[in-house]
């Protein structure tokens, strides 16, 4: 506060140059016109891309669709804990729990569905996921849907853009001692 | 009587409280784990332990009785890193199961860990292995890894339902919560284990993995298993009813109920009545459905031959207003009633009145009223006395073969009204089905057994046009131009306490 | 029989020059003009995504422009209630009319000399035949005038537009332009004046002969070299009148949203934008025509080039190469008249209406008739 | 300078306030709606103080506390560069309270807002209308008994709009004319 | 002083009946009302007698979704206010909350929201400029402000993983650190958005179909804008340096060097120069906190308020316990009510938060900058043109949803 460093901003005097319109029109028109000639003759500081046959890179982090991991045996490896569906704020995520014969995995999700209509790409849901188990780094753009139907993705699609995690899981040591 | 200080304040208890009670009367909370107030004290858990100054040590706050002049620190250095240790060596085994672990929400552990440790673990070493997903009963499951051995499931078997089917066994970190050998843990409270266990080594199977529980809300409900009337929380998400849990009353069952009462809660959603129909119209809104039943009933219940019949299962509101009803829509028809056949009683909360308003309806309807039951019902319209008759439930308790009787007699009828929350077999015969709610989708109240007049909320909208019984005979009045003496639940609910003061004056 | 010809061939030529001219560049910078060179100034790709059936290819976005056309048709013509119907159907044939008929004495090249060509005194000469106009519809002697009064007539289609749709943004928009296109007209004449004195004629065929005339032998007589200050005062005069930026506050869409054509949707949409932009291709001509030489090629007559004042053609050239380059002259003229248009566009913003008014009458019209004064002395002095 | 606004205030108007508190930095006076309009004025004219700057107008809807409703300004001086937040208490069957709009005109908007918001009537506000919401809205979304997910019907058009349009259908579209009265 | 405001009334509907008199509906569906809004104008020819703003139309009950979501969940919502700049709006609300828990992010932190937010502000400012230069028809400046927004964007991207709708900030720190390779990537974007702010200044700034349009427009005294609660850029058009980042300095602000540029008149041409020439201090700061930026964590390191590292949730009982915790029942903020406001593109971001001790806030009030500028737009724009409506709409760089919320 005690160095306040106010500049009066300057305001472009109106002399003759300025008031006879024409010096600064055509300084106007030599920028524009000398982007047209360079981008005329070779287009190099042409910014689009044509979207569809051309993509650009998505960064790292970029939060694309889903996706859900599987285990090293190719199981889901979500436990239906609903961490993301109690994160999510717009309440996308619809996750059924059901009782996993292998007693080491216990529960799984009979049913997982991600409603993209509603989701609004926050990324929460996979800060929230202890598993390691949903993640939004696919890298595939949230495409349109022409049916609705098909903007619910179920499991299956989700675990067919998954990979396998390999994040190691529960315990320092992994090992359990044997009973 | 002792007077002592807590933290700074004091208070004058009656000899022989606890510190842990002297301290919650001041709103003082001592985290602690296997101490219950209705169970002995073991003082196994040590995370009450608290600082009394002239002890020698920490003492465990669920076990030391109050002195007089005792000062007692329960935030001081000492006794945060003692909880901070036992919480440390509590966790050394415990597996990280809570995304799988149904207590995850509602839990203890996580509870104390967030307020008093929140710090990581100092020990790595290999965790213990136990049983995992161990039907330990028909109706609980048991995890050995998330077990704390706190014991009070196993005091709980001991002491409340003197059952004693489990024990500690093995030694030091291998000790494991087992039955006794050739037992399961199958008495008829056992599902009461799931809610003190601490953790989530209890847990029951019919809630298991079926919601995260804290995504759900709770009203305060009764049970309507019995005529008891245990206090539950009623626990539901996006309308759909997901567990009862027993509500402390001292009055009526403590911290308890039983397990056939748990798992009552399931009737609320099964073979609801879907819509509103009138004769083959079953596209209707409430007013249109109402001006047509009243006309019908106009055209139809007027004179002999015509029958009521209430439900034991309704609300005293509803009751009511039903009487109410009889009243003025069906020229004082006689009354019959209906409710769940009796079956076994315990001496503990277990009621073979397996209807949780009977006492309700004797004291609206009279006593008089409880002779003429469904049986009677069925006499009356074998013998074709009866020619319109209007159910307030479709709740029978009758064998198949009674059944049987009473379908082939309802056929013959010229009206038949039934409002209910249920089908109940009878849907298909009915000439109008109003759609009426279950306890959990109003306001209302029931007296139990013991004339305890207890009231319960409204937990969820109802999915279908369904209405609260007196709702839906105010409309019916409506529907015939004439109004009854009451409009809304208040003036509803205060008139039939005005009644049962009075009847409860006169009792005495 | 010579009738019939001369009506057949003033058919033929209404033709040429409406149908393959004036509409096909006209409406083609709907495209190349307003979208492709804007996309090129603005880092962009521009209109791609059309295809012709066959041809995988953009063609810098030609089919994009015939999609669009064909959109136009198909889509739904909306009237609101409360517009007056007539009018309101009239009003785009209003505004397409004059923009059409104004290219009638719009000279395309010289006469056609059915003998010999050949130069003298930097004129063309026929000898051993006649001139016969072939080139421009007609050959009016008071083609500037013919100009100003068609132009004049514009002010109608946006006027009615504006009043016909019966919305207040219409309504400004159709007040707007009609205030701009009469403040502007005065400009327009007065800023001619002084050309007129130089070149003593109306006839914009013998204006454009007038103009290849050379200035000591070597520089080329034209409008822009004998009166530059008129030919930026025309020019703007002139896209005033037409309503392109940064004169285009009748239709300024962040304001009073599309202006007189707010209400207009599928092809009267389409036909006052069309006439837009026919007019802002007239603009085009009618600038190259009377200040930068029309169909002159610099040095170039009859049967060739001459350098100096010679006799003989420096470059003899057959005659028919001579109407080509004429052609191709006046047509490349036109089209950087009409480029240099839509960079204006694309670089400026625009003015208030109010500046609109202060520019024409209190900047424009002094200039003009300073130019007129100066330039009506100078006449009188030097000859 | 922290604390001089408060005390400064807290001295002359000890009669009405009721509570005061610097948590967080945040210099708060819980003021009676008796002395509030009073001591806007005093916050605004007093040069020691200059309040210059009205930041935000808002409510709280307390709920289950008594009273309910809590109306909170948030005041700045640009010469002390010091805050000062009033927190004026309020019943929920008597929401009512005087504008300061005339005093700083940035509580127009907000006290609209909070009338919108929370049914909070400013009494001499110029135009005390409801901003957000549509006129035909009902209720106060944002007290803490609306429920969220709770909707409300379509609006018919406006009594001058409904007008307008059924003259129009009668004249123009089904061929009256206007002079058919 | 208050003698030279306009009368406060209501909607006076007696202009409506008169003669001489036009009323005009601009918006809410406008080409030049972005964000939706409506203003009833009352026109006499082209003069605008009386402006009345009409806003509303895209109220989306953000302090009541609010209202009913943890802290956490607050984020995404906070995204969507001044849509332009939402990393500006994550770090103020975050900075609130963590007023509340009273805790001090790690140094880091600062650093990387100084930068990020700065980073928002530059596009915030593109975007302003460039929509002004678009409104008044230069829509060639448009696209190359709108290219360098680009640039910026791509930057946030990289490091939030999306472009508008962020949800970086967190209560206690940030979802992420920058990327490593984030200073090569300023530096390569730098020389551009100069040359950009170059190009914009030479195609705008001296010409004069430019100045007259934007010159003596919209003027607002300082004294009026302040009574108007006005901030930011509109508010240093008037010559009154406030500056939330100098006067009261937050994040690394009182750490780098920056100047408060201010005007002098008040109208649309000073506010258009101030927030050039802000974007410039703005590329000064980031390079200023890019040199400086100290190693470090960049949350606060408390599982309470943090979720703990992903592969001790996997692994430990103990921060799975806390993850679990901090998911379904939110971060803990302990009682009481904070005013905290930061500088955000249009002007002060206020946000008053009262806590009850849950993991819900009980009440969230957005003070958007925005709001108050549109309170007073009338004051601008009567006794002005239609016309002149744009460029000053345009300056105050109205929101939709801040203004709505």
């Amino acid at each position: 506060m005690s160095t306040h460093n106010v500049t009066v901003v300057e305001r472009p005097r109106r002399n003759l140059w300025v008031q006879s319109y024409l010096p600064e029109v055509a300084k106007g028109l030599a920028i524009t016109s000398r982007q047209f000639f360079k981008n005329l003759l070779t287009g190099s500081d042409i910014q689009t891309v044509q979207y569809p046959e051309v993509k650009r890179d998505y960064p790292l982090r970029y939060r694309g669709l889903h996706r859900l991991t599987y285990r090293d045996d190719g199981q889901v490896r979500c436990v239906a804990c609903m961490c993301c569906s109690t994160i999510c704020p717009a309440n996308c995520i619809h996750i059924t729990a059901a009782e996993h014969e292998d007693t080491s995995i216990e529960k799984y999700p009979a049913e997982f569905v991600i409603d993209e209509l509603r989701c609004i790409v926050c990324g929460l849901c996979v800060e929230a996921c202890p598993c390691d188990a949903i993640r939004m780094d696919s890298g595939i753009h949230a495409h349109p849907f022409y049916e609705r139907d098909k903007a619910f993705l179920n499991k299956d699609y989700l675990l067919d853009l998954g990979g396998p995690s390999t994040a190691v899981q529960g315990g320092v040591l992994g090992s359990r001692s044997a009973r | 009587m002792p007077t002592l200080t807590i933290n700074g304040k004091e208070i004058t208890v009656d000899p022989g409280t606890t510190v842990l009670r002297a301290a919650a009367m001041l709103g003082i909370d001592i985290p602690h784990f296997c101490y219950h107030p209705a169970l002995s004290v073991p003082a196994n858990c040590r995370m009450c332990l608290v600082e009394i100054e002239k002890a020698r040590k920490l003492e465990p706050s669920c076990y030391a009785k109050v002195g007089e002049g005792m000062v007692v620190h329960t935030e001081s250095p000492k006794v945060i890193a003692a909880r901070r240790a036992v919480l440390e060596f509590i966790l050394v085994n415990h597996p990280v199961d809570c995304p799988i672990c149904d207590q995850a929400g509602e839990c203890k552990l996580q509870d104390y860990y967030v307020a008093y440790d929140s710090q990581p673990s100092r020990v790595a070493v290999p965790k213990v292995g136990k049983a995992k997903a161990y039907p330990i009963g028909p109706r609980v499951v048991f995890d050995g890894e998330r077990c704390i051995l706190c014991t009070r499931c196993v005091r709980f078997c001991d002491e409340i339902t003197g059952t004693s089917e489990l024990t500690v066994a093995e030694r030091g970190d291998h000790s494991e919560i087992r039955t006794f050998p050739g037992k399961e843990l199958d008495n008829p409270y056992s599902m009461n284990v799931t809610d003190i266990c601490p953790v989530g080594a209890l847990t029951t199977r019919d809630f298991r993995f079926k919601c995260r529980v804290w995504l759900m809300s709770s009203t305060d409900s009764i049970c309507t298993g019995c005529a008891k009337g245990c206090n539950v929380h009623l626990e539901h998400f996006q309308g759909e009813a997901q567990r009862y849990r027993p509500r402390f009353n001292p009055e009526v069952n403590e911290y308890w109920m039983c397990d056939a009462g748990r798992m009552s809660y399931l009737e609320l959603h099964a073979d609801r009545l879907p819509s509103l129909r009138v004769l083959e119209d079953s596209e209707l809104s409430w007013p249109r459905a109402a001006r047509k039943v009243a006309a019908l009933l106009g055209e139809k219940a007027t004179g002999e031959g015509v029958a009521f019949v209430a439900s034991a299962q309704s609300s005293c509101e509803g009751l009511m207003a039903g009487r109410e009803f009889v009243r003025t829509m069906l020229d004082d028809a006689p009354v019959f009633w209906t409710g769940r056949p009796d079956g076994d009683g315990d001496a503990f909360l277990i009621r073979a009145d397996k209807n949780p308003n009977r006492a309700g309806l004797a004291g609206i309807f009279g006593v008089e009223v409880l002779a003429q039951d469904a049986h009677r019902l069925l006499q009356e319209l074998e013998r074709g006395a009866i020619r319109v008759l209007y159910m307030m439930d479709s709740t029978l308790p009758f064998t198949s073969d009674e059944m049987k009787r009473f379908r082939a007699a309802v056929e013959k009828l010229e009206l038949f009204v039934l409002q209910a929350p249920r089908r109940g077999g009878l849907d298909d015969l009915a000439d109008v089905l109003l759609p009426s709610t279950t306890h959990a989708e109003q306001d209302g109240s029931f007296v139990n057994e013991d004339g305890l007049l207890q009231s319960f909320w409204a937990a969820y909208r109802p999915r279908t046009q369904a209405l609260a019984d007196w709702e839906v005979f105010v409309r019916l009045a409506r529907g015939a131009d004439r109004e009854l003496s009451f409009s809304d639940f208040e003036s509803l609910h205060g008139a039939l306490h005005a009644e049962q003061g009075a009847a409860q004056d006169a009792g005495e | 029989m010579d009738l019939v010809w001369e009506l057949l061939i003033i058919l033929l030529k209404i033709v040429v020059v409406v149908l393959l001219f004036a509409f096909p560049i006209g409406s083609l910078m709907t495209l190349l003009g307003d979208r492709k060179q804007s996309s090129l100034i603005q880092n962009r790709i521009g209109p791609n995504r059309a295809r012709l059936p066959g041809i995988n290819h953009p063609l810098v976005g030609i089919p994009h422009f015939l999609a669009d056309g064909l959109k136009m048709i198909f889509k739904e013509d909306i009237i609101p209630r409360q517009a007056n119907r007539f009018w309101h159907t009239l009003a785009p044939a209003i505004s397409l009319f004059p923009a059409i008929a104004l290219w009638a004495v719009i000279p395309f090249s010289d006469h056609y000399c059915t003998g010999t060509a050949t130069m003298v005194d930097y004129r063309d000469v026929c000898v051993d035949g006649a001139f016969y106009n072939l080139f421009s519809i007609s050959n009016l002697e008071a083609g500037l005038l013919y100009v100003f009064a068609i132009s004049a007539v514009s002010v109608y289609g946006a006027a009615i537009a504006g009043w016909a749709s019966n919305s207040k943004f219409s309504l400004l928009g159709g007040l707007r332009s009609s205030a701009q296109m009469i403040s502007y007209e005065v400009t327009m004449g007065l800023s001619l004046a002084g050309i007129l004195i130089i070149y003593g004629t109306l006839n914009l065929n013998e204006m454009v002969v007038v103009q290849g005339q050379l200035l000591w032998d070597w520089l080329p007589m034209w409008g822009i070299v004998v009166q530059p200050l008129a030919f930026f005062l025309f020019l703007a005069a002139m896209m005033a009148e037409t309503k392109r930026a940064p004169f285009d506050v009748p239709e300024g869409e962040s304001e009073i949203v599309a202006g007189y054509f707010t209400e207009f949707s599928s092809m009267k949409f389409a036909v006052i934008q069309l006439s837009e932009y026919v007019a802002t291709v007239f603009v085009g001509s009618l600038v190259s025509t009377v200040f930068l030489g029309g169909w002159q090629v610099p040095w170039l007559y009859g049967d060739g080039f001459y350098f100096g004042n010679t006799d003989e053609p420096s470059i003899p050239l057959p005659y028919w190469l001579v109407i080509v380059l004429r052609v191709g002259s006046f047509s490349i003229k036109t089209l950087f008249i009409l480029w240099l248009q839509f960079m204006l566009r694309w670089t400026l913003p625009r003015f208030r209406y109010d500046q609109i008014m202060t520019l024409g009458w209190k900047i424009l019209l002094p200039l003009s008739l300073a130019n007129l004064v100066i330039t009506a002395f100078v006449v009188l002095v030097l000859l | 300078m922290s604390g001089k606004a408060l005390k400064l205030v807290k001295k002359k108007f000890k009669a009405h306030i009721l509570d005061s508190h610097d948590r967080l930095g945040n210099e708060t006076v819980i003021v009676a709606r008796d002395g509030f309009r009073e001591l806007c004025e005093h916050l605004r004219s007093e040069p020691k103080l200059d309040f210059d700057f009205l930041k935000d107008v808002t409510a709280v809807d307390y709920l289950s506390r008594r009273p309910r409703f809590e109306v909170v300004y948030v005041l700045y001086s640009m010469t002390h560069r010091h805050h000062l937040r009033l927190r004026v208490p309020l019943e929920e069957d008597d929401l009512h309270l005087p504008t300061v709009c005339d005093i700083w005109r940035a509580a127009n908007w907000g006290e609209r807002e909070v009338w919108d918001m929370y049914g909070v009537r400013f009494d001499g506000h110029p135009n005390p209308l409801r901003i957000l919401m549509y006129e035909e809205f009902e209720g106060h979304p944002l007290r803490k008994d609306y429920p969220i997910q709770r909707s409300q019907p379509r609006m018919d058009l406006r009594r001058a709009e409904r007008d307008a349009v059924e003259e129009h259908r009668h004249f123009y579209v089904e061929g009256h004319s206007p002079s058919d009265g | 002083m208050k003698d030279n405001l306009s009368p406060l009334s209501p909607i006076d509907f007696d202009h409506m009946s008169s003669e001489d008199v036009m009323v005009l509906n601009m918006g809410p569906s406008h080409p030049a009302m972005h964000g939706t809004v409506r203003m009833v104008l009352t026109l006499d020819g082209e003069t605008v007698v009386k402006c009345d703003a009409e806003i509303g139309y895209l109220h989306r009950g953000f302090e009541k979704q609010c209202e009913n979501a943890t802290w956490t969940q607050v984020f995404p919502y906070t995204d969507r206010l001044n849509y332009v700049s939402p990393l500006l709006n994550n770090f103020g609300y975050a900075l609130a909350v963590e007023k509340l828990l009273e805790i001090e992010v790690p140094d880091r932190c600062n650093y990387v929201r100084t930068i990020l937010g700065e980073v928002s502000r530059l596009s915030d400012h593109f975007t302003c400029v460039g929509a002004g230069a678009l409104e008044l028809g230069a829509m060639s400046a448009f696209l190359y402000a709108i290219e360098a927004r680009e640039l910026l964007w791509d930057l946030v991207e990289e490091v939030t993983g999306a472009r508008l709708t962020v949800t970086y900030a967190r209560v206690g720190g940030l979802k992420d650190d920058l990327t490593e390779d984030f200073p090569e990537r300023w530096a390569a974007v730098e020389p551009r958005l100069h040359s950009t702010i170059d190009r914009l200044d030479r195609m705008m700034t001296k010409n004069r179909v430019f100045m007259d349009r934007m010159q003596g427009t919209g003027v607002i005294s300082p004294e009026d804008a302040i009574n108007y609660g006005f901030t930011g850029p509109v508010l240093r058009s008037t010559g009154v340096a406030y500056d939330v980042r100098k006067d009261h300095p937050y994040f690394a602000y009182d750490r780098v060097d920056f100047d408060v540029p201010v005007g002098t008149t008040g109208d649309n041409f000073d506010r258009y120069l101030v927030r050039v020439e802000e974007m410039r201090q703005s590329i000064r700061i980031i390079n200023q906190a890019l040199r400086d930026l100290p190693d470090g964590p960049v949350s606060v390191d408390d599982p309470r308020i943090m979720l703990p590292e992903k592969e001790a949730v996997y692994n430990t009982i103990e921060s799975m316990i806390a993850h679990f915790k901090i998911i379904f029942e939110g971060v803990q903020v302990p009682a009481g009510e904070v005013y905290s406001f930061t500088e955000a593109g249009n002007g002060e971001l206020g946000f008053y938060i009262v806590s009850n001790g849950t993991g819900k806030p009980w009440k969230l009030r957005v003070r958007p900058p925005c709001l108050y500028l549109m309170g007073g737009i009338d004051r601008m724009v009567e006794g002005g043109m239609v016309a002149d409506i744009i460029p000053t709409f345009d300056t105050i760089n109205m929101i939709g949803g801040e203004i709505d919320r």
